[in-house]
Parts: structure tokens; C-alpha cells; sequence
């Protein structure tokens, strides 16, 4: 996957709760041409346990799929949150863009 | 944070009522200088048990008024409590799969976490430490 | 705007706490849905008042508590009311050549404005009309 | 002054409040070349009575010195508070730069 071309972008950004649950659950679909999904959640300042189960449920049959999944986290109560819920080994959380790309790019070579 | 402060809302327990209390919560906090780090987590926390209330309170209740009250209030000791509370009824049960997050999320953030259920739920957190003493 | 909402605000009255106890302010009005020009209205009377404060009540005044008290609190009637309340000492006085817009700003947006000066100074202004009523 | 050349244009915005008065008061000053002043206050999201106090005071001055003093107020909050503070016909108030710039320069020429 060394041109990207087949990784989705998805990204949300202001605060992910159970406000906009529809809205969350809509833009985390896969189409069946996906080979990775990065998740850009750089612009996420805030995020509740209804929007980290939607992550997860994403996550999770993604993962049973074969389908990579990198999160971009950049903001702290973002962060803390996944902690608190006892998800960080959930996810794969990237402190930028790059380091998810790069990490996609190794998965799928694996 | 100066003791005697508070913030008392009742509002409609439905999903778009609960950022706006969060936000008046965090402008609350801000108001009485309470640091940013520490802001997030009590409205982390306590955005937490609003969303159980819309999400759970009144599934299995037949009250009529289906309301959410939060109270926020600074104590002698410039201890935080906040109280979130609804006329519905607590539902017992082990964690859904794949959710369970709230209470947890909870837990790790609030120095004690009280669920009374004797009339409704009133679900009540304490957060004390250094960023929640006064401050002069 | 439901009744029994109330946010209670105690801060050292100094000028940098004038905009976060505002902010609060609009954030609790925001909460209880009053819309965003009755809620400009509000804060902008009240921001008067606080400033008053941190202006004038503790000129003339040995108390050693130099404190500003909000109170804003929605009443049965879907009504509400704001009070800023000190413990310095009103200055009467003919308006200061060039300024004087503070109590002027307050009247023409309160429906009503007491000022009562028996300890301290409560400065009291209700806000009707249809932005407050309760909608459900 | 069709080149509108010696026009200075004071920008302030945000919240104009007791909070900021000593800043306020420092922005709003002359220097001797000036012959007209535009008062961009287009992102003033807030004023109270101090920052209008200010104001006043400055264009009373300018006034006093022959120097025109025209204001862009483009938030409701703002437009509302001058009212409310009786102090309507003591500013120049315009809704656009153009319009203020426009002002200036008919002063000029009277
Ligand atoms: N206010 C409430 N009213 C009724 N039941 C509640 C309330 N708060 C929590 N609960 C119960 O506690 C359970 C666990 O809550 P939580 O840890 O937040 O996870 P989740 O909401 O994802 O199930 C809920 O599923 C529900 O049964
Ligand atoms: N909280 C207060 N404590 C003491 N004096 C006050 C207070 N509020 C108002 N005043 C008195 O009322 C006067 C008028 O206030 P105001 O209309 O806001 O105009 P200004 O503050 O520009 O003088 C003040 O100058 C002051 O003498």
C-alpha cells in the first residue's frame, strides 16, 4: 500500500457525544474497497463513552475483517479519556497523521 | 474555588441537553479558576452520568416528568461534589458487551462515586486535590 | 427555562473575574435555552453590575472580604432573576461627567432594577418576557 | 485625502471589557499626523460601559482636535449596548468599512 491510495481517511472533529450518536455511528462506515482506515480525530476536543463504544464497535469488525484501523489523537482530554476507560490497548493511537500512514503502510505488508 | 458556589440546572433528560450542561459546568469551573486539566475531567465525569440518564433512566420508568438535575457545588473545604440526578429508575445488570465505559470512566476520575437509588438515582461524585483548593 | 435552575458565583472582585463569571453566566442561560440576544441582554446588564462592583464598592469600604456574589435563579414563574451583591459601601453621587452608562445600560434592559444598600450593595434586575418563558 | 493615506485605522475586537481597560485605552491613541481615524471594532463580540467610556472619551478628544472618528460595529451585541447606553448620536457608526472610509473622506473635503 505504498501509494495510500486504498487507505480511507474518516475524520471528526469538535466534541464526539452522545448528542451525535446518528452522526458518529453514519461517518464510521467502511465500503468494501477499504484495505485501511485511518481515523483523523486531531480536531476532537472532547469525547464520551458513546462515541468511544461507536469507535470500538468500528474497530472491532474492522479487525475482523483483516482491516487496519489508526487513530490520530492530538488532544488531551481525548487522550485521557481512552485511558480512563481502559481502552488504550484498544486502539492504535497515533500522536500525528504520519505515524498512523506509516503504521498502516507496515500492516498491510505484513 | 470559593466555597458556597454552585450551579444548580434541571433540564429535559434528552441527548442535546447534555453538552450544553457540560459547557455551563466547564464555564462554571472556569469562573472559580479551576485548571484546565482538572475542568476536563469533571465534565468528563460528569458528562458521563448525564448520558446514563438520557440513555437509561427512564427506559423501564413511567414517570412523567423526565428530567436531569445537575448540582455543582464547593464545599467548606473547597472540596467539588457534583450531583446528577433523574426520576427514572437504576437498572441493574451486568455491563453490556462491548459498553460498560461510563461508570468507569467515572471511577478512575472522581475521588469517591456514591449511586443511591432510593428515589430515582442520584449519582454523586466528589473530586478533591490540589487543583480544586482555593485559590487566593 | 425550567424553574428551581440557579448558578451562585462567589469571586474576589477584581476586574479579570468580570468575563469568566459573564461566560458562566451565558453558558447556564445557554443551557436553559434562553435565546442568544435575550442571553447578550442578560449578561450585558449583569456585566454592568459586576464591573460596578469591581469599580466602586470596595473605595470607601475597610471590609476585608473584597467579594462579588452572582445569583441568577430561574423562579417559579419561568422568571429571572439576577443579583450581584458586595459588602462595600454605595457611593451616591451625581453621575461622573462623561461615564454614568452602567445603571442607564441595566434599566434598559431589566424589567426591573432595586438597589439596596443595607449591607452592602445588592444590586437586583428581573428579566421577563417571552425569551424566558419555560419551553417545552 | 481621496488617497486616504493619513486615515488610521485602530482595530480592536473580542470582548471589550473592564478586564482589558488598560489595553483598550492604550490602543486608542493619536499620534499628531493623523487627520482622520477609522475605528475597525467589526469582531467586537462584547462591550460594556468601560470600554464605551473609552470610546466616548476618545472621539471627544478627536472631535475637540477637528479629527473625524468613524466606527465599523458589525455585532449585534455592540450595536444593542450603544443603544441601550443613550449613546447612539455621540458615534459615527458604520456597518462596513466602505461605508466608514466613505465618511472620512466627505469630512475631509467640508
Ligand atoms: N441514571 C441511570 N438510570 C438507570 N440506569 C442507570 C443509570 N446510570 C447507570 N445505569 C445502569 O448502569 C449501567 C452501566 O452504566 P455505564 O457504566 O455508564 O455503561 P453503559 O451506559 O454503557 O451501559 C447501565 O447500563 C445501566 O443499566
Ligand atoms: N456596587 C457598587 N458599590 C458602590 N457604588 C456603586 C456600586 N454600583 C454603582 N455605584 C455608584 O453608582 C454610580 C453610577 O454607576 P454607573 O451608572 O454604573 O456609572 P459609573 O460606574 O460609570 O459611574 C457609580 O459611580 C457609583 O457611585
Amino acid at each position: 500500500m505504498s501509494d495510500g491510495e486504498s487507505i480511507k481517511t474518516i475524520r471528526l472533529g469538535g466534541e464526539l457525544e452522545i448528542g451525535r450518536k446518528d452522526e458518529i455511528r453514519t461517518a464510521l462506515q467502511r465500503s468494501g474497497s477499504d484495505r485501511a482506515v485511518l481515523l483523523d480525530l486531531s480536531d476532537v476536543t472532547y469525547a464520551d463513552s458513546v462515541a468511544l463504544t461507536e469507535l470500538l464497535r468500528f474497530c472491532v469488525s474492522s479487525s475482523h475483517d483483516a482491516i487496519p484501523v489508526a487513530l490520530v489523537v492530538r488532544t488531551p482530554q481525548f487522550a485521557r479519556v481512552v485511558q480512563y476507560a481502559g481502552l488504550a490497548g484498544a486502539f492504535k493511537i497515533f500522536g500525528d497523521r504520519d505515524a498512523a500512514l506509516a503504521y498502516l503502510a507496515r500492516s498491510d505488508t505484513e | 474555588m470559593k466555597p458556597g458556589s454552585e450551579l444548580r440546572l434541571y433540564c429535559p433528560a434528552q441527548s442535546q441537553y447534555v453538552a450544553p450542561i457540560r459547557h455551563a459546568l466547564a464555564a462554571f469551573l472556569e469562573a472559580l479558576q479551576v485548571d484546565p486539566g482538572a475542568r476536563d475531567d469533571v465534565t468528563t465525569a460528569t458528562g458521563e452520568a448525564l448520558a446514563n440518564v438520557v440513555e437509561h433512566a427512564y427506559v423501564r420508568s413511567s414517570s412523567k416528568t423526565r428530567d436531569v438535575q445537575l448540582l455543582a457545588r464547593i464545599d467548606r473545604g473547597g472540596r467539588l461534589s457534583v450531583y446528577v440526578s433523574d426520576r427514572g429508575s437504576f437498572i441493574r445488570r451486568k455491563p453490556l458487551p462491548g459498553r460498560g465505559f461510563g461508570l468507569r470512566i467515572i471511577r478512575a476520575i472522581a475521588q469517591q462515586l456514591r449511586i443511591d437509588t432510593t428515589r430515582g438515582t442520584c449519582v454523586s461524585m466528589t473530586f478533591e486535590g490540589p487543583a480544586f483548593l482555593e485559590k487566593r
